[in-house]
């Protein structure tokens, strides 16, 4: 029950803050939001699960109760948690406190809706990693994509029409493919499987794969609804050449919606990735595992390069999550426990950072009123704990050792290198890891042009530090990236036991 | 066993309320012409759809039209003339709801008009002919309901005298209409020709005995197809529809593509599975039929969906989008060689059901838009959220069930509806491309659909507007629409199971 | 002795946790102590250095210690060669190398600590707690690094101390200069770091294991696999140690400032002159040619990476002697020596010559920090003038600065019996003997030698520039005076740069033949040591030859050291005849088209900004614009097309209902046709 | 003596074919009406023929119903016309065109 009443919380809390006056919105959604953050983190120490949600594992806090049948298929409410999702939960949990706390500044016209909204999709995310039946859980995937649309379409930047018309039709065009390739799949089944739980799905396609379906073999079925899924998930992730609708929402975004964006809703993608495609195929990912691999290299080195071109602070830090994102790619087509592993691990630490170097821009960019770079510079002068922060959270971005990105990356470059699935898997990771070069690059330019160097910026007022709610939330971030960084194991074990059944799962 | 036993005739209640309701309401409009007792005339019209819905619901309950000791079965009423089952009482349900919606709202909508009596009792009278087609057994009764349906129909279009629009749309309608019932009589004939019976099952057991004249039944099949194609608005003989839904007051507008489609619909779930079963039928004209509704289900959502994009006028937009999602709608015909055939049909009612919750929503919602004089275009309609938040709240859920995206009714039957079109696949791969012209159409809905909701909620009002006016009569019609639509989302089993038990009334 | 005890050594933690602690607390307080939270990092180096010593101490006693603190994490993965398992742990490995370094580290860290008290206290500097902080930090990662028992610690560490370089040669951030400057320290070297994380993934992941001692380590595995003449990543074992440890080497190189990563030590100087001191010549700069003494083992087996090594050490310490020529800076000249004289470090390891290599960084550390603290001294009483030509005739105002500096200069410039003299001399010694076998390592002594020259110019330059002739500007006539803060350290380094040299005084011992070597035997094994670490261990498995001139090791070595100090004492005598005079002048056109190449030197800098902006930055932008136009434009274009066909189906509505009543009877008749046609109606 | 049905059937169909000729072509409302008369006629036809050739009387019956059903059509249809003619003043059904696209 502990996860229908997460959700529940948030869901109702959503509604409550919807009618509530504007003016008490932003802190009664933050009382609010303190439950779901609460229950996860008890849920986090509670945690006595263990194995994979969908590969016989031992779930926590798992329920179940029939919703429809149709076509023999039975349909059901079914949740519980894994090592896999349950440090995706927390981290949900955590960066929609914080969202909501660095909203406090930024949204001054309709509070209420604002916050409602950011409690709506918080529900929404919390299920997208608990559910373990296939139409529940792509309720809760799509429905993220509403309240989504209105941030960036209500509260966002000039563009901000464009830029969530373009978020929301893309990205739901993606899960149609995924969804068409993976109900064909499950035809393709046959009779050995009567409902859309994940459990049983994952488990009857490890024991022989699908029948076939429209006349195609089963292989060639599997093999298409893999590439299917792939491809719809990609969007999602976003894996080049389908990311482009990222960095126009991110700069069109509210800080809050950017924060929660590039934090959990990027991991929507790589998570699903992780349970569909790398769990149920394992046969295919062998075969595919170098043109994965390939795409995987190309988002990590094309978007630190595009990265490097930017001069809007949004845009290259939304630049470097596709960057980011290849890592946990590779990470996942290693198929090694520390390269799925650290593929999961990257998408808690990326969601952390990604979501500090944002609070960080959104900070700059209250008192500032620009996030262009050649707009301003010396920010440090006037706002050093902020900056100081910024800093920490950039060079977390860049794997800076003992703070998470460093672990994840290092987990994934370890367990991609020696991969025994992935052929030229030394060559696939040296190339990858170039990218840690060009992060710094990018990031230590940037930081040169704004925070350092002589100030100066525009202004008709005085720039003032930032307001100490803020700098408390950026700090709460980094003392968990570097908690996580100092002692990966508080969730890595918790991984790693999630993950191990896959590896094995394809006989490797 | 039911305790008391009632008679057979009392088996078309539902439709038997309407027609005495739309007879009280006739009395009424006879003896007071002019009465503008508003509350008197909708509560009659609400009081009676209510009714209808009610005995519907419970006969549903009861196990009428049902198999198994308990239940009540098939009724036969009047030799075959009419039949009470699953399918009637499914499509009685949608039916009456819809027109209860229209009620309730038009007694807003209706505040200045004249000749009030007379618009409830043509829509009562409306109604009535559409609970009868569902009830329809004989190519006679269908046809004499039909017209009962349409009759009406026209008028409703055309009541607004003084409105050019309304006057425009009423004779596009009525022409289409009268040219299309024509074609539909021609074909009975024609049927009645090759089979020398007009009774359903009497039909089907002619079949054989067409012989020769296969041509001239291939033909009068053809022609009943159209006369289904101009009730559903489907292609080629939608072009009434964009005029009609546009020009007529917007609860009629409402009624008309929701009720009227779903009359449409059940009259060809009934005709083609009933009369004219696949094989024996391909036997004697060599054509499978369901092949002409492959090719304008393509058509018709395609057309519908694009022609709707780039509209201006909101009511337009919804009046192609109803053509869209008549094609949806039509692959349930489509796929009905198939092994799935019964539950795509069953799919196909569920939209119908969601759709007369949702379309008729957003109908409503414009009712409301004319009825605080807001122009007809998308800039008119800019900004209205901020003056009523609920409202444009129950919009925004309308569009984005339309469009299919959870947390909301139209996510079920549209994704089941693509579900099971693809799982029909198997035994017909041209359904494939179906369900592809579904997934493009989808995505280009939601650009259009999103594109109401960024009127609404995003853009800034155009001018300013003073506080709106909450007419008790639409807002309640609304609001109720609305949380149906969401509510639906949890509650679908019953929908699920009382739309397949319809579907597997007539087909296997 | 093998490494069991614990005793003391359960403490050695503490030397990296003690600044750890002064970093927190002057990062949260610093502005509410007193001295602006100097106290908190003078007392923990100061702790630091006392456990440093009571190491040093023990490991001098026979022991040594290698323990694992910390797991990290740990997990199943398949190696190349190891077990299914790895497990990456924190460890502290306390051999005679590691103690050696670490009474070095901390001892400078104190000394520096102090001089800021009068360096950057007494100025009136903002902004000093956040200085504070991060010397802190730096101390501790160094520390750690040090003490790191594990490449992938050590890796860990090598990049924070990275950080604490950018953040404090980025303290004045103000200006343009400074974060600019920190900027280039942090990418040049993260370009060789990229190297080195490739180094510790591939090491891990061929061998399970990152450990640098005992039975579990890479380098037993690595000699196992080469033994066993194994396959690895489909190189024979032999390459694939040569390549992996290449590529640690790239990250050894960007720190220690090898050509072609040196660039960015020359514009570290923009930090405040005790961070140069401490990070930039004493101790981070040290990182790199510490972890090649580190893993030496790995490197001993691979004759071919032992060879880039010295060749990259010798031409690194020429090249960038020459550059040192020409600077009018005196931090830049102390900088570019700094590169020469790694470069001598990394000739010596490369040579297989292991305790040259570890002396001249002992001796270097002192000599260097002293040179950076007295100049930093001579730019407190230059007020904050760094061109020497403005300087000249301090000799006789601030007398301590002065003799202590040229105690470093001695040193520096390797004029007998100076420490540098020793070290440098061994360096080369041990160059020669492998390089009569080897050409390649032959140029690189040649390279070298040549070097020596240089060094002694440009350190005398530097001397008689800033403490001869007449005073050249207002300020060098008053001086602004310093007190004991700064004198105190200048002290006690200058003492140890006279003296250190005398630890291993290799020539003597060989002429006399007595036993006073004593590096040498504390590095290999004499006291404590652990199992594989030994300088004899090394050198087993270094397989180069030896050779010497005239038949004789006595001779080679009397040559080689003659050489060698004729060379410096020129270089010295140059600089004394040009430049050791009341009015000095430029003489630039002595050096004619060779002196623009140098004052650019050697165009390093303009091709890897090139390389940066020139290149890398206009491709970013190519692809930026491709992912603009062509990426994005085809995501765009389908809606364009979509809305544009979506115009063109609308126009079919034309309004008129003739047209509609034809339209439908056309599209009944089409559908009749095709219907008809394929159902045989019409027959 | 009897015709054999299939002439019947042409009839009908000339009939139809007529009627659908006047609606496309006929812009006079009124006449549309007519046409369309003429096509439901021409089912008339139909029905009564098969009537009798299948012998028996449903396809009479329904051409009763078919007949009655035209009238109350052509009903709403006049009805429909006389507000076309007082807004738009003609009653050529090409005239109404303001919604269109």
């Amino acid at each position: 029950m502990m996860i229908e009443i997460l959700i529940a919380v948030a869901l109702v809390g959503a509604l409550v803050t919807f009618v509530a006056p504007n003016r008490i919105a932003g802190k009664l959604a933050f009382a609010i939001s303190l439950v779901p953050t609460a229950l996860s983190l008890w849920l986090f120490a509670a945690f006595d699960g263990s194995g994979n949600a969908l590969l016989d594992g031992e779930l926590a806090f798992e329920s179940q109760a029939a919703w429809l049948e149709i076509g023999g298929y039975s349909i059901s409410w079914f949740v519980g948690l894994d090592g896999i999702s349950l440090p995706l939960v927390v981290l949900t949990a955590i960066l929609c406190t914080l969202a909501i706390v660095s909203s406090w500044t930024p949204i001054d016209e309709r509070e209420s809706q604002f916050y409602g909204l950011i409690l709506f999709i918080e529900a929404m995310l919390i299920g997208v990693f608990s559910a373990l039946d296939f139409f529940l859980w792509f309720v809760f995937w799509e429905a993220v994509l509403i309240p989504m649309y209105l941030l960036i379409g209500i509260w966002g930047g000039p563009r901000r029409k464009y830029a969530a018309i373009k978020f929301f039709v893309y990205t739901n065009v993606a899960s149609l493919v995924m969804f068409g390739s993976f109900v064909s799949l499950v035809f393709g089944l046959g009779d050995s499987v009567t409902s859309f739980g994940l459990p049983e799905i994952a488990t009857a396609m490890l024991a022989g794969g699908p029948e076939g379906f429209f006349g195609l073999s089963g292989t060639t079925l599997a093999s298409l609804a893999f590439i299917g899924m792939f491809l719809g998930f990609a969007v999602k992730v976003p894996v080049v050449p389908f990311h482009t609708w990222l960095p126009d929402a991110h700069v069109e975004a509210p800080t809050p919606a950017s924060i929660l964006l590039a934090g959990v809703l990027l991991k929507m993608g790589t998570y699903a990735l992780l349970r569909f495609n790398f769990t149920m195929f394992p046969e295919q990912v062998e075969a595919y595992a170098v043109p994965i691999a390939a795409i995987a290299v190309i988002s990590v080195i094309y978007g630190a390069m595009l990265a490097l071109a930017q001069t809007d602070l949004k845009r290259i830090v939304a630049y470097s999550s596709v960057s980011s994102m290849g890592y946990v790619i590779l990470g996942l087509v290693a198929y090694t426990q520390f390269g799925v592993g650290g593929a999961t691990f990257q998408m808690v630490s990326h969601g952390l950072i990604s979501g500090l170097m944002f609070m960080s821009v959104g900070v700059i960019y209250n008192a500032t009123h620009t996030r262009m770079v050649t707009d301003m510079s010396g920010m440090a002068d006037r706002m050093p704990i902020a900056v100081g922060v910024l800093i920490a959270g950039a060079f977390g971005y860049m794997g800076l050792p003992l703070m998470s990105g460093f672990a994840a990356e290092y987990f994934i470059f370890f367990g991609s290198f020696g991969s025994e699935l992935l052929a030229y898997s030394a060559l696939f990771t040296s190339l990858a890891m170039f990218g840690i070069v060009i992060v710094a690059g990018y990031l230590l330019f940037a930081l040169q042009r704004t925070v350092f160097g002589p100030y100066n910026l525009e202004t008709d007022y005085e720039v003032s530090r930032a307001p100490v709610h803020d700098v408390a939330s950026m700090i709460v971030l980094l003392g968990l990236i570097i908690t996580l960084g100092v002692a990966p194991d508080l969730i890595f074990t918790m991984i790693t036991d999630a993950i191990d059944p896959i590896i094995q799962g394809g006989g490797l | 066993m039911a305790v008391f036993q009632l008679p057979e005739w009392a088996a078309l209640a539902p439709a038997l309320i309407l027609a005495g309701t739309a007879l009280v309401l006739f009395l009424f409009d006879s003896i007071n012409p002019r009465s503008t007792n508003r509350s008197l005339l909708a509560g009659t019209a609400v009081a009676g759809s209510l009714a209808s819905l009610a005995v519907a619901v419970w006969f549903t309950a009861a196990g009428v039209g049902a198999t198994g000791i308990e239940n009540y079965g098939v009724v036969d009423v009047m030799n075959g003339q009419f039949i009470v089952d699953r399918l009637a009482l499914y499509f009685m349900i949608i039916i009456s709801i819809v027109t209860a919606l229209v009620a309730v709202a038009s007694y807003d909508y209706l505040r200045d008009h004249t000749y009030q009596a007379e618009y409830y009792s043509l829509v009562v009278l409306a109604a009535t002919g559409m609970s009868m087609i569902a009830a329809s057994n004989s190519l006679v009764t269908i046809f004499i309901a039909l017209e009962l349906t349409s009759l009406p129909s026209y008028a409703l279009v055309a009541i607004l005298k003084d409105n050019r629009g309304s006057v425009e749309a009423g004779l596009k309608y009525f022409l289409i209409g009268a040219l299309s019932s024509a074609i539909f009589v021609y074909g009975i004939s024609l049927v009645y020709g090759a089979t020398g019976s007009l009774q359903l099952e009497a039909v089907a057991a002619n079949l054989g005995a067409a012989g020769e004249m296969g041509g001239l039944l291939g033909l009068g099949i053809l022609m009943l197809i159209g006369g289904v194609a101009f009730k559903t608005a489907s292609v080629p003989f939608h072009f009434w529809a964009p005029e009609a839904y546009e020009g007529a007051p917007a609860p009629i507008s409402a009624f008309l593509s929701s009720a009227s489609k779903a009359a449409g619909f059940v009259l060809a779930f009934r005709v083609f599975t009933t009369a004219f079963p696949l094989e024996a039928t391909t036997a004697v004209i060599n054509v499978d039929w369901t092949w002409i509704f492959v090719v304008l289900a393509i058509i018709t959502m395609t057309l519908g969906n694009f022609a709707a994009a780039t509209q201006e006028h909101v009511k337009r937009m919804l009046a192609y989008s109803s053509i869209g999602h008549a094609g949806y709608v039509l692959i349930g015909l489509a796929a009905l060689s198939t092994e799935a055939g019964d539950l795509v049909m069953g799919a196909a009612m569920m939209h119908l059901l969601v759709y007369g919750f949702m379309n008729t929503g957003a109908f409503l919602f414009v009712a409301l838009a004319e009825y605080w004089g807001v122009g007809p275009t998308f800039e008119d309609y800019n900004g209205l959220s901020k003056q009523a938040p609920f409202a444009s709240a129950a919009m925004a859920v309308f569009m984005f069930s339309l469009a299919g995206v959870p947390p909301f009714g139209g996510f079920w039957s549209k994704y089941l509806l693509y579900t099971e079109t693809v799982n029909a696949a198997a035994d017909n791969t041209v359904l494939l491309v179906l369900a592809a012209a579904l997934v493009v159409n989808s995505a280009l809905s939601l650009y259009y659909y999103s594109r109401l909701v960024k009127a609404l909620w995003i853009e800034e009002p155009i001018l300013d507007r003073d506080r709106l006016a909450q007419p008790t009569g639409l807002y309640a019609a609304i609001i109720a629409a609305a949380v149906m639509t969401v509510v639906i989302l949890p509650a679908f089993d019953p929908i699920a199971t009382a739309a397949l038990e319809a579907a597997a009334a007539v087909v296997g | 002795m093998a490494a069991t005890a614990t005793g003391p050594f359960g403490f050695a933690p503490a030397i990296a946790v003690l600044p750890l602690v002064a970093f927190v607390v002057t990062l949260l307080f610093g502005k509410h102590l007193p001295k602006k939270g100097a106290l908190p990092g003078i007392i923990a180096t100061a702790g630091s250095l006392l456990i440093s010593l009571v190491m040093f101490v023990a490991v001098g006693g026979g022991n040594a210690y290698h323990t694992t603190l910390y797991e990290w994490t740990a997990g199943a993965a398949a190696s190349e060669t190891g077990a299914d398992g790895v497990a990456f742990t924190f460890g502290v490995l306390i051999d005679p190398l590691s103690a050696l370094m670490l009474v070095i580290v901390s001892l400078v860290a104190l000394l520096v600590h102090v001089f800021s008290l009068g360096y950057m206290n007494a100025e009136g500097e903002t902004g000093l707690p956040r200085y504070y902080a991060e010397l802190g930090l730096f101390t501790f990662s160094m520390l750690a690094f040090v003490f790191a028992d594990n490449l992938l610690m050590a890796f860990m560490f090598f990049e924070l101390v990275g950080l604490c370089s950018y953040l404090l040669i980025g303290f004045w951030f103000r200006t343009e200069s400074a974060p600019s400057a920190a900027k280039k320290a942090f990418l040049v070297t993260r370009f060789g770091d990229y190297f080195f994380l490739i180094g510790v993934v591939a090491i891990a992941a061929t061998f399970g294991t990152v450990g640098f001692a005992g039975e579990g380590s890479f380098v037993t595995a690595a000699e196992t696999a080469i033994d066993d003449g194994a396959t690895l990543f489909g190189f024979d074992a032999q390459t694939w140690v040569t390549i992996t440890g290449l590529l640690v080497l790239g990250g050894v190189l960007g720190k220690s400032a090898q050509f072609p990563f040196h660039t960015w030590l020359p514009d570290a100087m923009e930090g405040p002159t005790t961070v140069s001191a401490l990070i930039h010549a004493a101790t981070m700069v040290a990182a790199g040619v510490y972890l090649v003494a580190r893993m030496f083992g790995y490197y001993a087996l691979s004759p071919t990476a032992l060879s880039i090594i010295a060749f990259v050490g010798g031409f690194t310490a020429l090249f960038a002697a020459t550059m040192g020529v020409v600077k009018d800076d005196v931090k830049q000249v102390l900088a570019y020596s700094t590169i020469s004289q790694y470069g001598y470090m990394m000739l010596g390891l490369g040579v297989g010559g292991y305790v040259a290599g570890v002396f001249h960084l002992l001796n270097h550390a002192f000599f260097k920090a002293l040179l950076f603290l007295g100049a930093g001294a001579v730019i407190v009483l230059m007020h904050h003038e760094q061109n020497m030509w403005k300087m000249g005739g301090l000799k006789d105002k601030a007398p301590v600065t002065y003799y202590t500096f040229l105690a470093g200069a001695l040193a520096l410039a390797g004029i007998v019996p100076f420490s540098g003299f020793w070290s440098k001399d061994e360096v080369l010694f041990d160059a020669l003997i492998i390089g009569l076998e080897q050409p390649v390592i032959l140029a690189a002594y040649a390279m070298g030698l040549v070097a020596v020259f240089f060094t002694g110019f440009y350190t005398f330059r530097m001397v008689f520039l800033t403490f001869h002739g007449e005073p050249r500007s207002e300020t060098a006539e008053d001086p602004h005076p310093v007190g004991w803060a700064i004198k105190v350290p200048l002290i006690v380094l200058g003492i140890l740069a006279t003296v250190t040299g005398l630890v291993n005084m290799a020539p003597v011992a060989k002429l006399l033949n007595v036993d006073i070597t004593f590096l040498e035997f504390w590095l290999d094994g004499e006291y404590g040591y652990v199992e594989g670490l030994t300088y004899h261990a090394y050198h087993e498995t270094v397989a180069f030859e030896e050779g010497v001139i005239g038949g004789s090791e006595t001779t080679t070595m009397l040559l080689s050291a003659g050489l060698s100090l004729g060379l410096a004492l020129a270089g010295a005598f140059t600089a004394h005849t040009l430049y050791n005079v009341p009015e000095p002048t430029r003489h630039m056109q002595k050096l004619g088209g060779a002196y623009s190449l140098l004052r650019n030197n050697y165009y390093q800098d303009e091709y890897q900004v090139w390389l940066a902006q020139g290149f890398t930055l206009p491709l970013a932008r190519a692809a930026d614009r491709f992912d603009q136009t062509v990426i994005d434009g085809i995501v765009n274009g389908t809606s364009t097309v979509s809305l544009f066909s979506s115009n063109w189906v609308k126009r079919i509505q034309t309004g008129i209902v003739t047209n509609y009543a034809a339209l439908l009877v056309g599209g009944f008749i089409a559908l009749l046709l095709v219907l008809g046609y394929l159902g045989g109606w019409f027959a | 003596m009897t015709v054999d049905v299939q002439y019947y059937v042409l009839l009908s169909m000339a009939v139809f074919c007529i009627g659908l000729f006047g609606v496309l072509t006929r812009r006079n409302a009124l006449l549309f009406l007519m046409s369309v008369e003429l096509m439901l006629n021409a089912a008339n036809i139909n029905l009564i023929a098969f009537a009798f050739y299948h012998g028996n009387l449903t396809g009479q019956l329904f051409a009763l119903f078919t007949m009655a059903l035209a009238a109350a059509e052509v009903a709403v249809g006049l009805g429909i016309i006389l507000v076309l003619y007082r807004n738009f003043r003609d009653i050529d059904v090409t005239v109404p065109t303001t919604m269109r696209w």
